[in-house]
């Protein structure tokens, strides 16, 4: 089952290539979800890390990294996405911290 | 009758030790604490269940603050010849966590207890050769974040 | 209309935040006012003993251990051996322990920064030595807790005074405020709008008075740590990240916190469960 | 380990408090995966002018750095001793007048 998933993705990969090298329209993101949603959730990451770092979200990068790399793309993919959340919220948070305070 | 129930807590003690050595208990599931003490805690668990109620001041928190750190304070100072003071904790692996055996002191004493969970908690007084209880109940939660 | 608003609703907010309308004095009154609502049978002094000035039965438990010998009193006692031997005295911002404790935290108008006792501490000790210390535990919190020992009983008296030091509170007043982390929780959320409430099995300790008693001993810890790691404690279990100990947003939070503090006692009472 | 011994004497009776530096142990603790070998304190004695007053037998339930108070029939100036054993072996013990 596994072995049948690879191939898939691979081929996947491998025709996204030859449309990459044919035409110039956006392959990546149709292609690859998990490259593109990484790329993402580290690029917010990173720009909100040094205001509004969640505690768990560089873990689950990582953990989406080496799931990928360890071919199970499904859990990679997952992880990705939570991470990928996890920044876009806390970026959303942001605005309102500079100038909190009470409401009494 | 006394020694008939130690001797009993002895033999499960060495059952026990015979258990671990053939691989057959995981380690986790015996106390530390020697078949000696083990003994004692037998001997006084059995006691407390027999005493009657003792005209002694038992201080145990209701809820307590940190399982790790329970104050007790056990005050029969009001009591003659008090000669032994113990306190147990039923659910505690080994009920009991510590025996005082007076031998001049005052009886009174106070002390900082370990509980695993909620549980009744009793101190135990001998006093003129008569043992008598005070029991209560101590709630141990989980907590949250430290407040 | 909408965009007037908008302008309106911006230009206020331009408006609030010059230094000139930053004012910790009337912060604090209302930050005490906004306490002594919630529980006007609790005595102002009671709130330097946190959580347990709203619990009655985990206070006896405390003040048990206060009236035996507390589990922090040799790490204190050693702190004051390891002040004199190192010769941490040397440092002119040491040299009288209990002024030294009144004094932080403060704005440093040359460094243009909030310097705390550990971030003091901690450039005394590489001066010294030449070495760093660890700003969390163990000899850090020795220290800052025996130096603290030297001023029990004083009282907090925190200055905010020039614009630089007034944007330095401000700052600090916000990170307070400020929603983070994935729970969505600021400090005030717990420790302000629900003090004495429960999370779990926990009293949500009230924010006024609770840098009294820093350096603590926690139970949990098993020793002593210094203010900044229970902040670090306390975000990660908000499930933020937590900023650097020693670092500007936690030096700052700290100097708003003791500044809602003004005129408490510093006290020697270092036990949280 | 140290002993911190606090004696003070007053109306004829010491007061006795006591703080015992010891990881108290269990043997059931997990440190990082692993068990954490018991290390606790098994017997006390409270001696006053080299009378034993007191002899206590301690499980691992007792909390870390045991504490203990006790009171005993005295005046200011005897010398109050304690000493302990523990299942390592190990023992200490500190004196102090009151």
């Amino acid at each position: 089952m596994k072995k049948v998933l690879l191939t898939t993705v691979t081929l996947f990969a491998l025709s996204a290539n030859a449309n990459f090298n044919s035409s110039s329209h956006n392959w990546n993101m149709g292609s690859d979800p998990f490259k593109s949603t990484i790329s993402a959730a580290e690029s917010i990451y990173k720009e909100v890390a040094s205001v509004n770092a969640w505690r768990d979200t560089a873990k689950l990068i990582k953990d989406a990294k080496a799931a990928h790399a360890k071919g199970d793309s499904a859990k990679a993919l997952k992880l990705a996405k939570v991470a990928h959340n996890q920044a876009v919220r806390a970026k959303e948070q942001i605005p309102a911290m500079k100038n909190a305070g009470p409401r009494f | 009758m006394k020694r008939r129930l130690f001797l009993k807590s002895a033999m499960a003690g060495s059952a026990v030790a015979t258990a671990i050595g053939a691989g057959l208990l995981a380690p986790r599931a015996v106390m530390a604490n020697s078949d000696a003490f083990k003994a004692i805690s037998s001997k006084m668990d059995a006691a407390a269940a027999s005493a009657g109620k003792g005209s002694f001041t038992f201080k145990a928190p209701k809820i307590a603050e940190n399982g790790a750190v329970v104050p007790m304070t056990v005050d029969a100072s009001g009591m003659a010849d008090v000669s032994n003071i113990s306190i147990l904790v039923k659910e505690n692996g080994t009920p009991l966590c510590c025996s005082f055996n007076m031998t001049g002191a005052n009886g009174e004493v106070s002390t900082r207890v370990k509980m695993g969970k909620t549980s009744a908690v009793t101190a135990l007084v001998t006093a003129g050769g008569a043992t008598s209880a005070v029991t209560q109940e101590v709630k141990v939660t989980i907590g949250g974040c430290g407040g | 209309m909408k965009k007037l608003t908008t302008l309106f609703l911006g230009l206020s907010v331009a408006v609030g935040f010059t230094n000139a309308n930053i004012d910790p004095q009337a912060d604090q009154d209302a930050f005490i006012n906004y306490f002594k609502k919630a529980n006007p049978n609790v005595a102002l002094e009671d709130y330097s003993v946190g959580a347990y000035a709203l619990d009655e039965i985990n206070r006896g438990q405390f003040e048990d251990i206060l009236s035996g010998i507390t589990p922090y009193e040799d790490a204190v006692e050693k702190g004051g051996e390891e002040f004199a031997d190192l010769g941490l005295g040397k440092c002119a911002a040491l040299a009288d322990p209990a002024a030294a404790r009144v004094k932080h935290p403060y704005f440093d108008e040359v460094q243009g920064k909030v310097i705390t006792l550990e971030m003091t501490i901690a450039k005394c000790y590489n001066e010294v030595t030449g070495k760093k210390i660890a700003k969390n535990k163990g000899r850090i919190a020795r220290l800052s807790a025996w130096i603290s020992d030297q001023a029990a009983g004083e009282k907090i008296n925190v200055k905010v005074e020039s614009d630089a030091a007034k944007a330095a509170y401000q700052k600090g007043k916000a990170t307070f405020y400020a929603k983070r982390g994935e729970f969505n929780l600021s400090c005030a959320d717990c420790h302000v709008y629900n003090h004495g409430k429960k999370a779990r099995a926990d009293v949500l300790s009230p924010a006024l008075g609770h840098t009294t008693h820093l350096p603590m001993y926690r139970a949990k810890w098993g020793g002593l740590g210094t203010l900044h790691r229970r902040y670090g404690g306390c975000m990660k279990n908000m499930r933020a990240k937590p900023y650097k100990s020693h670092g500007e947003e936690f030096a700052n939070l700290e100097f708003y916190q003791a500044r809602m503090n003004n005129g408490f006692e510093i006290t020697a009472d270092r036990y949280r469960k | 380990m140290s002993i911190k011994l606090k004696p003070r004497a007053r109306n004829g009776n010491i007061d006795i408090k006591l703080l015992i530096k010891h990881p108290m142990e269990t043997g059931l603790r997990k440190s990082k995966g692993k068990l954490v070998p018991a290390n606790h304190i098994t017997d006390m004695t409270v001696a006053v002018n080299g009378t034993t007053v007191m002899k206590a037998d301690i499980g691992s339930a007792v909390s870390k750095d045991p504490y203990f108070k006790f009171s005993t029939p005295g005046n200011k100036g005897d010398e109050v001793t304690v000493s302990y054993n523990d299942n390592k072996g190990k023992s200490g013990s500190a004196s102090k007048k009151a």
